[in-house]
């Protein structure tokens, strides 16, 4: 999470706790975009084609996870390949 | 008057010669020279004047009818060589008086004159004879004077070279009158005319063969044709000043004249090409003299053994040109007959200048002379573009027809063996113009002034004549073109 | 009102006439200058009272002398030649008036002789110009180098004897070697060296032969600095400035693709080359004259020689239009051998001026420079915008057409060398412009000079700011070009 | 010439302006600074569609004052981007830098007005010199800004010289300069033309250059830079190319390019240029869809990228202003310390990832429309499917790696120790005009959408822009959380390193180095080499042959005697035998 980790070392409480309310946010905020799911239909945007995907229970919840969570892996996979010191072109 | 000037052409520079000897006054005698000079250039001038439009003077000696008698003909070709002569030696012969006070010892100036009479005597009548036997003759009058005129240098060396010359002029003479002789044998006539209206039946005949080779030889000789150049470099480079560059000037070319005379007026140009394929001995020669002169001359330190090496570059042009066996090819070899004479005469005697007032005529001796000797350096500059070729002179003009020449024939080596001599000749002469206008003068060589305008003048007439003619050539080109389509007659 | 057809010739003797009085009053240094700069003024109200009459489609001919049986030297107004000689004329003046800076500035020595064979050369620009025939423009050609001579020479030290033998080596190899035997094979072939619309082969050669006939003239032409002739024009640069930015940037190498075009579009013919099997070869090795040149030019430290470089890469822009064998290239051709002009002097002017005023040579001094020398370096970087092809340069003028003609010939080669060309021009040309406005001089570096003498910052500004005017007028030139070849 | 009234090209005023601007000082040149955006926004509206000048050059007529729906927008909004950054640069910046700012956003002014090629294409050459002069007003701050620059104007003068080959090759093939759509014509020069835009697009290969070059200019500098060049292609695409198929792919890889070497960028700058290309291949995808929805689409998200675009740059130039930080690595917990300039970036970030209520969401949403609304009827319905799903990922990604990524890591995360201070009160005030305009926007559509090309088009179709239904609130909500979710589930992963990512810049800025390095050119002393050796030859070929002694040599005369003969036999037996 970060690079200057020296100085942060060592876990402290304080940290736990913080961490543990951003998560509990976080949760809620989840719960709270997907409770109004039941009250809503979405609408297909392809129906003439058959394509009915994007109306399905949560759809934009799950795909947002999934794809931000495919695009995550593949930078980090072609980071394996493209990334150089910061210097590279400076030598 | 005017019908005996075909014999006075000769007999004024032959009995001056006789007169100045007689005299024994160093000054008479050039004053005299001068004057023959002058005399026989307003008669080669009427002459061609006279024959410009294509007829031919026929002048029978003493009233004596061919064949007994001496036929002096005269037509555009001959015309034409003797003006080239005789206008060299107009120039040539008021220049040098200055001259050879640097470079003769005063006892033999009335010698050098009349030596010099002579020789312009025998060229001229070589070149206006229309006898085989007084060819002969005439030649070796101006053969033995010139010998004279060679030994005359101040170099030690060029006696030797005289020597040399005579050996090799001996032996191309003795070629010319054997094959003279069997000319005569074959047909009993010694007149030029008679003899190419008897040759015709007899094509075949080994005689006839033999004399053309004979001839050819002989004459190769004395035009210092490759192999046989090595007396002229020699010679040229260690003769007085004034004598190389009157040697230069003209005896190569009566040379030249005399092969374009025997080749085309006595045996006929269908004989020389058709049955004896000359061109492909005078191409091949030519082209390795052009290549072989070139690069040689390249290596010369001194100045005046450069600008002999380029005359065989030269002579292996003209010979090209014959070679090429077409109008435009003879054009080439006439016209450079006439600008050669012009170009050389400007390079050497800018060179008898340099010699005059420093002494010698080597690289060093140059070394920085553009500042000092501006106008003589801008003499030999002019020249130089002219051997080179550039327009506006009247090398380019030779160039010309001898580039378009070889295009014609379809000969692309040929065009390439004459562009790369041009190109080396940029290099020899742009080595003296360097060392000329670049190098500072050595330490060891005095300061030197500006030649005297006696030499000036007559350096400047030729230097304004490559220039004009190299202009306005219409009327030279006119003439070597009417000539060679003379010439050639029928052929093509 | 002097009758046009005598108004010819006399643009080639004004500048001779010049010559003679430079030469007369060689002791009087003010009288001199004095002289070559009326004889400039003379020629340029003598060459632009030509113009009305080409631009309405005479063209009067005069015959100085028949040099031989069916070969005169002759001139001939015409609209490719009045645009060189308009260029040179406009030139002169103004190279005129900086050289008169530059000479007395560095206190140079032979000062006659310089203005005396400067002027010499100008007269045989004019004569290249307005020939009637291939032999009158041989003549001058080959004047032109050896009046040339002895201003690159002139400097008179080993480098420059060298340079010297370079140059007149190169010049009179591919004149002589090349140009000569294509000018008498011209003859042989069609009869004629006139220059006539359309050209005068016509079919009279073809095949492979009119290929060759093709490359002797192009290579012959060793002033346009073709790969591999090209080696001259740098050689070249240890001439005094002012004859850097009037011969080798404008006369000389003008000189050069004048010629070239001029052959291609009166004598071989734009449609009989066409057809001349093998022929786009050439512009294949102008485009790669055009690349590699300039990545050599990236590599010069020496501000001259890298303007040298540049100079031998824009030239076969010219020879590339020319060779894309378009009737619009051609227009861009011609427009190029202006636009260049301009743009080069300027920035020939600007080197001088650098030398003059800062005594520096090489890019990599003139960190800061454009500070202290603020309008010669505006100048700079104006001409190189126009190198460039940028607008509102008249660099953009000329590579737009270029670029139509390959489009109108469908030389996709052509339009990529265009492409990667500008990157490399602008590639050299940038890091000057930054270097003199942005980076801080070198520590040591005094910079205890101002601008150069006024005489040279005037000529650079007039020539700098034609090169915009140009951009924003191109009428008369581009009236010109596209009058080329067209029979009126 | 000819001209009606007294109008001139807008885009002129600021360039005159460019000039006008060293000559005065101080409070004038403030003045001035914020008085002459806001008179070009004036001239832009007075001038009514049409065209009004024509100007004689070469043998064309010149139109360089047409003014239309599309050019009128992008010229509002380019004015408006000049105002604000130039109010932001207002005491910060050098004289330079806002002359070639200056000149830079007038020059692009001038390519809305364009109504022909040549005209388009002089602005067009003036823009890439503008902007270089921008990057090198930075040189002496930056060492790095000299060699990006010049990096950057090669790009720009290829991109140039191809588009003025196309355009020559138009102009050749069809005898006409009018800058209209070219989706008909056919043959190199469309597509030579097509290239010249992609470039200045941002559009593979050549998107290295926007990442390599923008974040070496001043923190103004690159506020500037950000506004002007990629959304004049965008323009000129949307005139040019509407519909081109092509163009779809190039946006979407642009889209993604963008997000993945975002992800892995750690340069905050750089991660903003990156960012530029993704949001500029949502453009380029829509026009590449071509209805006039999708163009409305382009036009509008175009208007909105600027000025989020340009919020965020200013709240990260004042974090790089401040802190002399450019890293993530070395930034953190700012948002006690510089809460103006936090609350500004997150604004920008909210926008750009088309939060609701801001004005990211109301542009992109029509984007996504058109993509949907035109399957049922194009010619491969397939298609506009992978690029509605494609094109709602790359939403939650935007939410991602600048939405999230800038704010966490700079404001957030864990302190770094910087104590700074917001920016100086101007530069404060640009970032809430423009934090106000992305809210404005989000909450107000109306005023955008009345400017947008294509009016009939968006009364027609009422569903398509009916942004705040329920049911895309809903959407848009979860899309953007579920984001979050996967950013904080997955942040050990986006553990940021002191690294760059290469590109295909690769090839000359490294490849070309070393190719030139291995193979030293050298022509020239080849050249001179092999003529001194040549020479030399020559020169001992001909000394060898005449003898060391050279010109003294003495030949025998017997030896020509022997000659003689030779030549004299040779002759005869010739003769002879034959």
């Amino acid at each position: 999470m970060s690079a200057s980790g020296n100085q942060r070392s060592r876990p402290s409480p304080s940290r736990w706790s913080k961490r543990r309310t951003r998560w509990l946010i976080v949760a809620v905020l989840l719960a709270l975009a997907i409770v109004p799911e039941f009250f809503v239909t979405h609408y297909a945007h392809f129906e003439s084609l058959g394509i009915e995907l994007d109306a399905r229970f949560g759809f934009y919840a799950w795909y947002s996870f999934f794809a931000c969570g495919a695009m995550i892996a593949i930078a980090k996979l072609l980071g394996i390949f493209l990334k150089r010191r910061d210097s590279y072109y400076d030598e | 008057m005017s019908m005996h000037l075909p014999a006075l052409q000769v007999i004024i520079p032959l009995l001056l010669a006789a007169v100045i000897f007689l005299f024994n006054n160093a000054r008479i005698a050039y004053i005299v020279s001068v004057a023959a000079s002058w005399l026989c250039l307003a008669i080669a001038i009427q002459l061609l004047l006279l024959v410009n439009d294509g007829s031919v003077i026929e002048y029978a000696f003493g009233g004596w009818e061919p064949p007994w008698g001496i036929a002096y003909n005269v037509d555009q070709l001959n015309a034409f060589v003797l003006v080239i002569v005789s206008g060299i030696a107009a120039i040539m012969f008021p220049f040098s008086w200055r001259s050879i006070q640097a470079e003769i010892p005063a006892s033999l100036h009335v010698l050098f004159y009349t030596a010099l009479l002579l020789c312009l005597a025998g060229l001229l009548g070589m070149t206006i004879t229309g006898d085989a036997f007084n060819f002969f003759v005439l030649l070796e009058i101006s053969s033995l004077a010139t010998y004279t005129l060679i030994s005359l240098g101040k170099d030690r060396r060029s006696l030797s070279a005289a020597f040399q010359y005579l050996i090799m002029g001996t032996i191309g003479g003795t070629f010319i009158l054997l094959g003279v002789g069997l000319l005569y044998t074959l047909t009993g006539t010694l007149n030029m005319a008679d003899l190419a209206e008897r040759i015709g039946p007899l094509q075949a005949s080994r005689t006839l063969q033999a004399a053309f080779a004979f001839l050819v030889v002989g004459i190769g000789l004395k035009l210092a044709m490759f192999p046989l150049h090595l007396w002229l470099p020699g010679a040229y480079a260690t003769a007085p000043s004034v004598v190389s560059a009157f040697l230069a000037a003209t005896a190569t070319k009566v040379a030249v004249y005399a092969l374009l005379r025997f080749m085309f007026g006595v045996f006929g140009a269908d004989f020389a090409y058709g049955e004896m394929h000359v061109e492909l001995m005078l191409v091949s020669l030519a082209l390795v003299s052009v290549l072989f002169a070139s690069l040689i001359a390249l290596l010369q330190r001194g100045v005046k053994r450069m600008l002999a090496y380029s005359s065989l570059a030269q002579i292996g042009y003209m010979l090209l040109g014959i070679g090429l066996a077409n109008v435009s090819g003879l054009t080439a070899t006439l016209l450079h007959l006439f600008n050669h004479a012009l170009m050389k005469g400007v390079l050497f005697l800018a060179l008898a200048m340099v010699f005059y007032r420093t002494g010698g005529s080597s690289m060093r001796h140059m070394s920085g002379l553009g500042r000092q000797m501006p106008w003589t350096m801008a003499a030999f500059v002019v020249g130089g573009l002219s051997l080179i070729g550039v327009p506006l002179t009247v090398g380019f003009i030779s160039k010309w027809y001898l580039i378009l020449a070889s295009i014609e024939r379809g000969w692309w080596p040929v065009t390439a063996v004459i562009l790369v001599a041009s190109l080396i000749a940029v290099m020899y002469i742009w080595r003296v113009v360097e060392v000329a206008y670049f190098k500072e003068r050595p330490a060891d060589l005095p300061t030197v002034s500006e030649a005297p305008l006696s030499l000036l003048l007559p350096t400047w007439t030729l230097v304004a004549a490559n220039i004009y003619f190299g202009i306005n050539a219409s009327v030279t080109t006119g003439i070597a073109q009417n000539v060679a389509q003379t010439l050639l007659g029928g052929v093509q | 009102m002097i009758p046009l057809d005598q108004l010819l010739p006399l643009a080639v003797f004004v500048p001779l006439l010049g010559a003679v009085g430079i030469w007369l009053f060689g002791y009087a240094p003010n009288i001199r200058e004095g002289a070559t700069l009326l004889t400039s003024l003379v020629l340029l109200l003598v060459v632009g009272g030509l113009l009305p009459a080409v631009l309405a489609g005479e063209r009067p001919t005069w015959l100085l002398v028949e040099m031989l049986p069916g070969l005169e030297l002759k001139f001939v107004l015409e609209p490719l030649g009045m645009l060189f000689a308009g260029v040179a004329a406009l030139l002169w003046p103004v190279a005129s008036l900086y050289s008169i800076g530059y000479m007395r500035g560095n206190n140079e020595q032979h000062q006659t002789r310089f203005y005396l064979f400067f002027a010499i050369a100008i007269a045989a620009s004019m004569g290249i110009a307005f020939a009637g025939n291939l032999i009158t423009l041989f003549v001058f050609y080959e004047i032109l180098t050896l009046s040339t001579y002895p201003l690159v020479t002139h400097k008179g030290n080993a480098d420059a004897l060298k340079a010297g033998r370079v140059y007149m080596g190169i010049l009179l190899a591919t004149s002589v070697g090349l140009l000569l035997p294509a000018i008498i094979w011209t003859w042989q072939v069609a009869g004629t060296t006139d220059f006539a619309a359309g050209g005068i082969i016509a079919d009279k050669l073809g095949g492979p032969m009119l290929t060759v006939l093709g490359f002797l003239f192009i290579y012959g032409i060793g002033k346009a600095a073709l790969m591999p002739m090209q080696r001259w024009l740098p050689a070249a640069m240890v001439a005094p400035t002012p004859v850097s930015a009037l011969l080798h940037a404008v006369a000389v190498v003008k000189a050069g693709v004048f010629s070239v075009v001029k052959v291609v579009v009166y004598i071989l013919g734009v449609d009989t080359l066409a057809a001349a099997p093998g022929i786009e070869w050439l512009l294949y090795i102008a485009g790669f004259t055009i690349v590699a040149a300039s990545t050599i030019a990236l590599r010069q430290d020496n501000l001259k020689r890298r303007l040298a470089y540049s100079t031998i890469s824009q030239l076969s822009y010219v020879i590339m239009a020319a060779m894309i064998l378009a009737p619009i290239s051609i227009v861009g051709a011609a427009l190029h051998i202006v636009a260049h002009a301009f743009g080069k002097i300027t920035l020939f002017f600007a080197a001088g001026a650098i030398y003059t005023a800062a005594h520096k040579t090489k890019v990599s001094e003139l960190n800061g420079i454009g500070h202290r020398m603020p309008w010669t370096m505006g100048a700079f970087t104006i001409g190189a915008l126009s190198m460039i092809g940028v607008p509102p340069a008249v660099g953009f003028i000329s590579k737009w057409y270029i670029l139509m003609g390959a489009f109108q010939a469908e030389q996709r080669v052509a339009v990529a060398v265009i492409i990667l060309s500008t990157l490399l021009n602008a590639a050299y040309f940038m890091p000057i412009i930054y270097a003199a406005f942005f980076k801080a001089p070198a520590p040591g570096d005094q910079q205890v000079h101002g601008e150069a003498p006024l005489p040279i910052v005037l000529a650079l500004s007039v020539t700098a700011a034609a090169t915009l005017i140009l951009f924003l007028f191109p009428e008369v030139p581009f009236a010109l070009a596209q009058a080329i070849g067209v029979q009126p | 010439m000819q001209l009606d009234g007294f109008m001139l090209p807008p885009g002129l005023i600021l360039i005159l302006g460019a000039f006008i601007l060293p000559q005065v000082e101080g409070r004038v040149r403030h003045a001035l600074l914020l008085a002459l955006p806001l008179l070009t926004l004036l001239m832009v509206w007075l001038i009514p569609h049409g065209s009004h000048l024509t100007l004689g050059l070469m043998e064309y007529e010149l139109e360089p004052l047409r003014s239309s729906a599309e050019g009128r927008l992008f010229a509002t909004v380019f004015a408006v981007a000049a105002f604000a950054g130039g109010w932001y640069a207002l005491n910060k910046a050098t004289l330079l830098e806002l002359s070639a700012a200056f000149f830079y956003a007038g020059s692009a002014i001038g390519v809305t007005f364009a109504g022909d090629l040549i005209t388009l294409f002089i602005y067009w050459e003036l823009m890439a010199l503008g902007s270089t002069l921008v990057l090198w007003a930075n040189g002496k701050q930056n060492p790095r800004a000299y060699p990006a620059s010049m990096r950057y104007l090669l790009v720009h003068l290829c991109g140039g010289v191809v588009l003025m080959a196309g355009i020559a090759g138009h102009v050749y093939a069809t005898g006409s300069i009018a800058f209209s759509s070219m989706t008909m014509t056919d043959g190199l020069a469309k597509w030579l033309i097509l290239a010249g835009f992609l470039v200045n697009v941002g559009a593979p290969p050549l998107s290295a250059w926007i990442a390599d070059a923008y974040p070496e200019a001043s923190p103004s500098g690159m506020v500037f830079l950000s506004a002007f060049t990629t959304k004049t292609a965008v323009f000129v695409l949307i005139v040019g190319f509407p519909g081109t198929e092509i163009l779809i792919y190039i946006g979407l890889y642009m889209v993604f390019y963008g997000i993945v070497y975002g992800l892995l960028e750690n340069n905050l700058r750089r991660l903003m240029a990156y960012s530029i290309v993704s949001q500029v291949g949502f453009m380029v995808t829509a026009v590449g869809i071509g209805t006039e929805l999708a163009l409305n689409g382009a036009a509008a998200h175009a208007f909105a990228h600027i000025i989020y675009k340009a919020l965020l740059l200013m709240s990260a130039g004042s974090v790089l202003l401040m802190t002399g930080k450019r890293h993530c690595t070395d930034l953190g917990g700012l948002f006690k310390h510089m809460p103006i300039t936090a609350i500004a970036g997150i604004t920008g970030a909210l926008a750009i990832s088309a939060f609701p209520f801001t004005s990211g969401f109301v542009t992109k949403s029509l984007e996504t429309a058109a993509a949907y609304q035109f399957a049922a009827t194009a010619s491969d319905p397939m298609l506009l499917v992978w690029v509605w799903f494609l094109l709602t990922a790359a939403s939650a990604g935007s939410f991602l790696y600048v939405g999230l990524k800038f704010p966490w890591f700079v404001f957030f995360n864990k302190d770094a120790g910087l104590r700074p201070t917001d920016p100086a009160p101007h530069m404060q005030y640009a970032m809430w005009f423009f934090a106000f305009l992305c809210i404005a926007l989000g909450v107000f559509p109306e005023a955008l959408y009345a400017i947008l090309p294509y009016q009939n088009d968006l009364l027609a179709q009422p569903k398509s822009y009916q942004q705040y239904t329920a049911s895309h609130l809903l959407s848009q909500f979860q899309l953007l959380l579920f984001a979050g979710l996967a950013f904080f589930a997955l942040l050990p992963l986006l553990k940021q390193t002191l690294t760059i990512s290469l590109d295909v810049d690769w090839i000359y800025r490294r490849l070309f180095k070393v190719l030139g390095q291995e193979f030293t050119f050298k022509v020239g002393d080849l050249g001179g080499k092999t003529e001194a050796k040549i020479h030399g030859r020559i020169k001992r070929l001909i000394a060898h042959m005449h003898g060391p002694s050279g010109p003294r040599i003495h030949w025998p005369s017997g030896f020509m005697v022997l000659w003689v003969a030779v030549l004299l036999v040779g002759a005869l037996g010739l003769y002879y035998l034959r």
